[in-house]
């Protein structure tokens, strides 16, 4: 019974958006604001190889902003929720080999994330890219490593002050006379190379910062909640 | 058309790994078929020609929320066993 | 330059050869440990072969392909390392066919030596 | 292509729906969300698919002039990619208000709460 009440739900929502579907004929071209934003003038001055870059860092700069603050709001209730308790848990002792590999490993992959949003601009992947690969290399140290102790305040100033600067750069565009989040605060430089797209590598680096620490964060109080009590 | 065929072959299996998400009765397994629909899910988004959009997916809908899952479900079972009974080669020492 | 890219398609082909062999013992193998060792030993030497093979056939891909195959190297048997030790330790059952447990019998000698002190 | 895609999409939104409205258990809930969520991402990059275009990287020179017809649709692309990352944090977030409920009636079940309801 309770079945076909859900049946009826899912017929109900199919039909209204069947006409949406059917209607799809696969799209044959970009949307007027997309041709704006791949038009020759616009990527000269924006001057970044990666146009989902650019989307993201300066035109539509504020949702960045927003999504930011979104995931700040999560790990600040997540942490709300969480409280810390004491870990009494014997924990079986990891092998030597996964010791040794993950001291390995770590560097390279936190190395990997740096380089991935220092080239958002460039090659595909940016700062939440980035930020993913750094809070999956915090992974591999909480499970290599469990009685560590981490320090909290690092993760959390890290995350303040790469926030603090995001704004701060986007403020000083504004006082420039330039616009909220435009990159070109800083010369823009030849197309295709690493110093070229203004202020978007410096911005995109501190939204990595940010991503990766606050998922970091997140990560850290789902582990300090493992307590056996 | 060989694109096509492929997709087609990921989309039945990532309907297949949904199935298996809500219907399978460990949550372990559903918890690890909802880890393959978002590696599916990064492959045809790379068909779809978007590599950003590939690389957050592989990282985070296959990475970071399977791994935070898995703490949630320790936990709980932690919770319903209250504490757990030692096994005899826990306790031998490493050294 | 041709005959570089033979030998490259030949590397390339009999990775994935190796690669089919490992799935198909992936369905042959009766336990979990077994099945680890198929699937970890077998898929890192296909997987090496196969980018050995893409080097010759790309050579201005190396530097790229050297380092994935480092990771492969680094990566795939201390995943397989860790997942087989803790599925000992969860205690899961071997196969009946098993005939020798050496970590069990480590362990009780370590037990043994350490009492001794 | 963006026909198989999207249909996949459709019927994997569908799924988690259905996951949603009819399994009794917390966990197996969020898992319909996240399916919903990963639905409604392919759906989103399906329709910014164009036929014969490649990615919107501008790393080559004849990309450069008349880049609007080369290149698949980027803003869609980039609303995704943001999409993700909050999908991440909201799922977070209901497992940590799953584990909580949890800690006070000791029972997954959807059933077993109550409290609100008369």
């Amino acid at each position: 019974m309770k079945k076909l009440l859900v049946l009826f739900i899912l017929a109900a929502f199919v039909s209204v958006l069947y006409p949406l579907y059917s209607s799809f004929h696969g799209s044959t071209g970009l949307t007027e604001v997309s041709q704006f934003y791949a038009s020759k003038e616009n990527i000269e001055k924006v001057n970044s190889q990666n146009l989902v870059t650019a989307v993201v860092v300066t035109y539509r700069g504020l949702d960045t902003l927003g999504e930011v603050t979104i995931l700040f709001l999560t790990a600040a209730i997540i942490a709300f929720f969480l409280k810390k308790e004491s870990d009494k848990r014997t924990l079986r002792k990891n092998s030597e080999i996964f010791k040794t590999a993950a001291k390995l490993l770590i560097p390279i992959i936190t190395m990997l994330g740096i380089y991935i949003f220092i080239n958002g601009h460039l090659t595909p992947g940016g700062g939440f890219q980035g930020g993913a690969v750094i809070a999956s290399a915090v992974i591999l140290m909480f499970l290599a490593f469990p009685n560590m102790e981490f320090s909290h305040k690092f993760f959390e100033s890290l995350e303040s002050v790469s926030g603090l600067v995001y704004v701060g750069l986007a403020a000083f565009g504004a006082i420039l006379g330039l616009g909220f989040l435009d990159n070109a605060i800083l010369p823009l430089g030849k197309f295709g190379e690493l110093f070229s797209a203004g202020a978007i590598p410096v911005i995109y680096s501190f939204v990595g910062l940010k991503v990766g620490a606050e998922l970091s964060n997140i990560l850290h109080k789902f582990k300090s909640v493992q307590a056996d009590n | 058309m060989e694109f096509k065929i492929i997709t087609t072959l990921l989309g039945i299996l990532m309907l297949a790994m949904s199935f298996i998400a809500i219907y399978h009765k460990k949550m372990i397994v559903a918890v690890i078929a909802t880890g393959a629909v978002g590696l599916f899910a990064s492959i045809m988004y790379l068909f779809l020609a978007a590599p950003d959009v590939a690389m957050t997916e592989a990282a985070i809908g296959s990475g970071l929320s399977t791994i935070i899952f898995f703490y949630v479900l320790n936990r709980i079972r932690q919770n319903d066993k209250e504490g757990r009974e030692s096994d005899e080669i826990d306790e031998i020492p490493n050294k | 330059m041709e005959i570089l890219e033979l030998i490259g398609a030949i590397t390339t082909l009999t990775g994935s050869l190796i690669l089919l062999v490992a799935s198909i013992g992936l369905l042959r193998m009766p336990d979990v440990y077994n099945r680890l060792q198929v699937g970890t030993k077998a898929t890192t030497l296909g997987t090496i072969l196969s980018l050995l093979g893409i080097i010759l056939i790309m050579p201005g891909w190396w530097g790229k392909l050297v380092l994935l195959i480092f990771f492969v190297m680094m990566t795939s048997p201390v995943s397989s390392h860790v997942l087989a030790r803790a599925s000992y330790f969860i205690k899961i059952p071997f196969t009946d066919k098993t005939v020798v447990d050496k970590l069990k019998v480590s362990a009780k000698a370590r037990k043994v030596e350490y009492e001794k002190k | 292509m963006e026909y198989i895609t999207i249909t996949t999409g459709f019927l994997i939104i569908l799924a988690g729906l259905w996951a949603i409205m009819t399994r009794k258990n917390l966990i197996r809930i969020i898992i319909g969300f996240s399916l919903f969520d990963t639905g409604i991402h392919i759906v989103m990059v399906s329709m910014a698919f164009v036929k014969g275009g490649v990615a919107p990287i501008l790393d080559k020179k004849e990309l450069l002039t008349d880049t609007a017809h080369k290149i698949v649709d980027p803003v869609p692309q980039a609303l995704v990619l943001t999409a993700i990352v909050i999908g991440l944090g909201v799922t977070a977030l209901m497992l940590a208000y799953a584990m909580r409920l949890h800690q006070e009636k000791k029972s997954l079940d959807i059933e077993s709460f109550k409290d609100l309801k008369w």
